[in-house]
Formats: C-alpha cells, structure tokens, sequence
C-alpha cells in the first residue's frame, strides 16, 4: 500500500497547491511544522496576512540567520520578520481572531481527517506526553479548515478514513484535504474528489483512501510544478 | 489590500434595512457623526435604511449624531445602557410613545457581551445584575457558592465606529477615552465601518501601538476635522 | 418627619467624610453626579487612583472652562484632565478591572439601602426611561461599595430599610453607608451604628431609620469641617 | 504609591509553598527567566516554596527559566497547552514518572480562562474542544443550534511577568511578541509580580501606549538586559 515518491507529491508541492487556494486579501493561520511552507508558494501579485496565535498579524519570513530576535517569534518558535503594518496584541485577542471566526482560512497538518469532517491531529493517543497548542481552537475559528498532508501514513495505512480512530481535535470541521496524490473537499459527510495526480489511476487513489471517495463534477488532474 | 472607501457615504452604502449596527462612543467622545449623518442622508432620501437595531451606550443627545437617527424613525431598537444624556428628549417622547424598542442592558454587560460575541464565546457568566430585575428569564449559576446570571453574546451586521489613524489594511489607534466601545464593536460586527481622522501609509503606526488590528476592520473612510458631539449641540446645531 | 439643614451634614461633608476613609494607593470609583464630589476632598499626602468606566484610569480633576477636550470625559461625561501615569483603554477591560475584583472601592449614591446590604439606585419604578449605566457591574466588583445619601428622602421618608422597595441594584454588595446624620455599616445583614452628629439623639437617628440601628461597639461623634 | 522593588529576590519573597503562580511566556519570549531563578534560588536554599501549581502556555526548554523550576522539584503541577519544546526532557522525565501532574488545555482556552479570572467571569462557553476527550467531564450546551463547552476561569496566587518599560505605578509596555500571556496573567493573580528592562518615571509611557494598566500590577522590579531563554538554550546553559 506505500506510495513510492516519483508519483506523489511532495511536502513542497502539497503546500504549493493548498497556496494557490489562498485569495489575495485572506487572513490566514498556518499550523507549526509542515503548513508553514505554505507561505513560500504564495502566488505573487497577492497579499496574504498571516496570524500567528502568539500575538502577530502580518508578519514575514524568517530573518537571516544572527539577525534574530527571539521576542520576535511564531508559534512554532521560529524567528520571523515584521511588515508594515503589522500588529502585536495579547493572547486573548489572538484567539478571539482565531474562535470569533476573524480568520479566512487555517491549513492545519493531520493523523487523520474523516470524511465528516472530524480531524485528529494533536495526539496519537499512545502513552507520553500529550500536548494540543492551538490545533482545538483554530479548527473551529477560521471560516476555511484546510489539511494538508502525505495522502497515507509511513507505514501505507490510510490518513483520509470513514472515521477517525485517533483522539480528534476537532468535529465536523474540515472543508478540504490536500494530500500527496489528490484534492479532496468534504461535503455532506462525504469525500468528494476534486483533483488527482494524472499518474495515479481512480481504482489505485481509491485503494489508498478509507473512506469512499465521491465523484460529482469533474476530476481536474492535480499539477503542480516541480519545487 | 486596500480598506479605505472615498466617503462616509460609500462607506455605509450597502447597510439595509432590519440591520443590527453598533455605533461606537460614550456619549458624545467617539460617536461616528459623519458616519451616522451619511446613514440619515440615505434614509432621508431613500426611505432606506429603516428599523435599525442600534447598539451603543447611550441613546443620543440633542438633535445630532444618534439623536438624529432615532428622530427621523429609522431607527426601531436600541440596545443601550444608559438611554439619558443632557438632552434626551428625542429617545425620550419615541420610547413613551411606544414608536421605538428598548433593551436595557448594564454598562459593562455590554461591553463584554459585545467583546463576547467578537471572541466568538456565545455566553458567559456574571454576577452583574444577579437578583435584579434586569436577570429577569436569564439563566442563573452558582459558582463556588456565588450566584450569577448566563448572558449571551450580541453581534452585529455593521459598526460604525470613529478612530484617530488608520492605515489601507485597517489597523487603527484611537484619540484618548473616544476608544471606550470602539474597539469591541470592530470585532463584534461583520463589517466594521470606522472613519479615521487621518489615513496613514502602513507602518506608520507602531505595531506596539495599533489597538485595532485590521483584521477586524473593514472600511477605512478619512473624515478630517470630524464633528464633535458635544460641540454640535453646545451650539444647539440640528440634523439633517 | 423632616430633617432641617442646620441638624445634617451638606453633600460636600458628606463627600468630605466619605473621603476620609479612602486609603493611599487605593483605585476608587465614584459613581456619577454626587458621588464624584469625594475626589475634591482626597486628604493630602493621599495617593488615589480614580477609575471611570468609560476607560481612564488616573484621570484628574475638570480642566478649566473653554480649555475642555471633550474625547477627554469622564463617566458623567464631565471634561476631565490627565495625571502623569494615567492609562486608556476599552470598556471590556474598563469593566475587566470593575467586575474582576480589581477597585479597592466603589462610592455611588442610593434611592435606598436595605440592612443587608441590597441596594437600590437605578430605578424609581416609576413610568419613564430606565437607565442603569455602570451601577449594577459596580456594585459586584468593588472590594469595598460604600454609599453616600441623604438620611431620608425629600420627602422625610427613610432610604435605610429593612428592604428595598424599588427595582434593586444589587443584592447583598453594600458594606458603609455614609448618610447626611450618621456612619453605618453593614454587618450580618444588620445597621450596625458607628458615627453619629452629636447634635441629634438617638432616639431621633432610629426614628428617622427604616430598620434597627444596632449598637456594637461605641458610636463616634461624626465631625466633619465647613466646606 | 510606590510598587518599585529593588531585586527579583524581594519581589518572589512572599511565594508560598502550594501557590498557584502563573508565568508569563510563549516558549522563551516573555519568560521571566530573572524572577523565576530567584524563586528556584529561594527553594534550593530553603525548601520553600514547594508544590507549587504553574500556569504556562509550555513545560520548559532546557535546563534553564520553567525547565530548571521542574528539575530541582518545587513545582507539583503544571497548566499548560504545549508541554514540548526543542529540549522538553526535563518535563518529560518528570511527568514519565508520575513526579508532575499535567492539566492540558487548549491555548485559545487557556488564554480565554485567564482573562475570565481577570474579568471577574467565572465561566464562558467555547466551540474549542468540543467532542474531544480534552472536554471529557466538562458541562455542554448548545447556543444557536451549535455544540459548546463550558470552561471556568483560572487564576493565581501570583504572577510572574516580563515587560519591557514599567513605572511605580504599574504601567507597563511589552517587546514585541513577547506581549502573548502578560497582559493576561497580571489581571487574573492576587499579586502580580513583573520585571522591566527599565523603570521609567510616570507619564513616560503615553496613556495611548499603556499595555497593561497599574492596577492590575503589584510589584515592579528592574532586570535591566534581561535573559532571553533562547539563547540562554543555545549556550547549553543550566540552571542554579
């Protein structure tokens, strides 16, 4: 069931294709780790404003390395830059962008996505220590949940599921999946297909994804450059 | 990105009838008066937009700003705490005539059910007007043996709201206590309407400084000089 | 049932003594109207830090006529002035600071006090417009609520009660009332009598009283300066 | 009034064994690292304060700031959202071995409960958690059609918090993101307790500019270049 890497995408690629989604003028909230490459693909000629729960709106990329300022950080902890015209405000106001629905749109990675819409992506239930940050809160602010990640997980299991078997994070919250081999939106309980990668038959995408995958409307092929 | 709109009519074009709007200001420090006034034009001429719901404060003073909008009749709910003012006349004859709705709601009530419904808590819990006639048909809870009453959070569609600065992208500072609800009301509305006394480049404003992040703004319209309450109806002025 | 003005304190000895217990570096807010008459009887040497509602922390006294900002108010709407150190900020905070525990004192005027410590000050009942403004948060917030009153009402009736017969304010929040006659505080839900005009009797403070003044300790002569 | 304090060690001297103390910072920016090594000083040498409950938004980084207050064993519980860093071995081993107990809570929610025991809101109800196991045991209600939890407020004995500029009366400004739980956390602890690069006379900061408001501070202390936990990390620092 694994997927050898010359006929999926990368974690470069699936970030390029979550950005093109992303319309000029969004306010929009990347999740730590893999999500934060999203920003580097934004197309140009848009302006794009990113939040970042621990109290920065409109900042930028990260600074040359000596240059930075640890007061000046994301949420993943990485130094970042300032535009003009950003702002600093406390923890509360951060997340009342984030729950009072201010946010576009939030790219959050995922253990798991079901086909309602329920996500797991902060705890793989094991023993250890669990920690959550803000995944709980952005999925139910931003008016858009959006994941992206590798279409199954390292071991071949499926990620996209009827539902999920790990502990959520949050119900009924995604609206879209970008995985390594296909687009997928979620709508009425279901996954429907949008885009797959032209080298992936329908049968073989199906065969990889838990859950059925639903065709209404056209199946555009999933093209991204390379990266 | 570019929040700023030419005039405080294009700015308030697109508010119809039965919309909830919130209007900034305390009294008269940071009521939106060439916002409200636009809003009147439209009304006057158009017969549009009518039956508003307004939320603010107070309940206007003389013949301007709020006080206006009531006295025209488009306006057929407030929402207010404190609906007295040196001149009250006008909400006053509406209200015992029966021509125009009153929820009466305690000052900081207000403002957290307004910062309520911006931070997208749809209700909390108070000890403010426990036991009082104001906690009439609300929900009651003790905690840790103190009682207190469930309060919901108010949205809107609009607010219209008065700054200092304000940059395109909709980050704004306030001129000193003219900020009281404007800060709320920015966050609370789906559209945040505010006119700002001068339109600056972005950056202009310290990041440190910016009390509105324009997130929750947006439309920017520079009213230069704007009116002053209080001035208005210390010289008895009268509107439309 | 009357009370002549030679025989009772002025709203400004009434102000004055109220101030008198008003401790250095306490936050205080005085309600709006009569209350606001304490702040111009602060006793030197004293600190204090005054608080409105409508989002000034440390504001001064009026400014002189014709030099008025009138962004600049407080919650009376009166112009006020600046002291170096004060702080804006909105009414969600303001109010933060109110219901949040965070005032040493609170000083508002009443229609009535019952002995245990209800309050009413909003609302005659009568046909008109109600308005409530800050009172009843304040009431709930203060670590200490005081009232100042005239004794009785204009007409002679008492204002302390064994209960409210108008819309209350607040249940159970007032601990002193400082009247026109006499210092009263509320203590097991009783008129416990501290000070009183050595000018009038006993007898003549209980008759003019709308519950038992209890006696608990000695009871002060309440002296206060021409103003 | 003067809540000036001439060293860390003075401003922590009144932390008690058992306390609840929140520390302000996300990850290294806004770590008080100043006021808690005076604590951890405190507690090495005298075995007080012990079992104390820390709230903060992590679990430490290193061996330095939060990570070191776990290692040498004063702190019984921690309240946090993300109890990992680049180095969370020094929590990890603790709570491992049953040695620290852990609340989890969401961020959003953990900044929401701490501004509502400022606010004097002793409970809200949020979307956040909901049909998770983080909402196990927790009351829900439905608003509008839509599922929420209710969360309680969460306060403090004390609070440890750095700023940036402070006065005698308590006004403070933050650096940068260094801003996130201070604000916060000196509203919802009985005594808040917080370094400055600088004290400055009052009047300094302009009224516009003040972050955190004096009434909401106690003590004010002097840390002047102040530790940055960061760096203090990348130097393979430990502390005592």
């Amino acid at each position: 069931m694994t997927v050898s890497d010359d006929t999926k995408l990368s974690n470069a690629q699936i970030a390029w294709r979550a950005a093109q989604d992303i319309a000029d003028g969004a306010y929009v909230n990347l999740g730590i780790g893999f999500p934060e490459m999203v920003a580097r693909y934004q197309p140009a000629g848009r302006e794009v404003i990113y939040h970042t729960e621990n109290g920065i709106l409109d900042f930028g990329q990260e600074p040359p390395a000596g240059e930075e300022d640890w007061d000046l950080i994301n949420a993943g902890k990485k130094a970042v830059t300032l535009k003009p015209g950003s702002a600093f405000f406390h923890h509360a106001d951060s997340f009342a962008m984030v729950r009072g629905g201010h946010l576009d749109v939030a790219i959050l990675g995922a253990y798991q996505v079901a086909q309602n819409g329920d996500l797991a992506n902060w705890s793989v239930g094991a023993k250890g220590v669990p920690a959550v940050g803000g995944a709980m809160d952005l999925v139910h602010g931003a008016r858009r949940v959006a994941v992206i990640t590798e279409h199954v997980t390292k071991s071949g299991e499926p990620k996209l599921l009827e539902r999920c078997t790990l502990p959520l994070t949050g119900v009924g919250c995604v609206t879209r999946v970008y995985t390594s081999l296909a687009v997928v939106d979620i709508e009425g309980a279901r996954f429907v297909l949008r885009e797959k990668l032209p080298t992936i038959t329908l049968e073989r995408l199906q065969s990889l994804t838990g859950a059925e995958l639903v065709l209404a409307g056209p199946v555009a092929d999933l093209i991204v450059p390379e990266l | 990105m570019d929040k700023t709109i030419a005039t405080p009519a294009e700015a308030v074009a697109d508010i119809g009838d039965n919309a909830t709007v919130m209007i900034g200001g305390f009294g008269g420090s940071g009521a939106p008066i060439e916002l409200i006034h636009a809003l009147i034009d439209r009304f006057v001429k158009t017969g549009t937009p009518s039956n508003i719901t307004v939320v603010n404060n107070n309940a206007g003073n003389g013949h301007v700003g709020l006080a206006a909008m009531i006295e025209v009749g488009m306006v057929g709910k407030l929402i207010c705490s404190f609906p007295r003012s040196a001149d009250p006349r006008v909400f006053t004859q509406k209200y015992l005539a029966g021509e125009i709705a009153l929820e009466l709601v305690p000052q900081g009530t207000l403002a957290e059910r307004i910062r309520a419904g911006g931070a997208g808590i749809p209700a909390f819990y108070t000890p403010t007007s426990y036991g009082t006639e104001l906690a009439n048909g609300k929900p009651t809870a003790a905690f840790d043996g103190r009682p207190y009453v469930q309060e919901r959070w108010l949205k809107a569609d609009f607010a219209l709201v008065k700054a200092h600065l304000g940059d395109r992208l909709g980050n704004l500072t306030y001129n000193k206590a003219a900020r009281n609800f404007g800060p709320l009301m920015c966050t609370a509305a789906r559209h945040a309407i505010v006119q700002v006394s001068k339109v600056v480049p972005p950056g202009t404003i310290d990041p440190e400084h910016v009390v509105t992040p324009g997130i929750f703004v947006s439309r920017v319209v520079e009213v230069t000089d704007p009116a002053q309450e209080e001035l208005l109806n210390r010289a008895g002025a009268t509107y439309p």
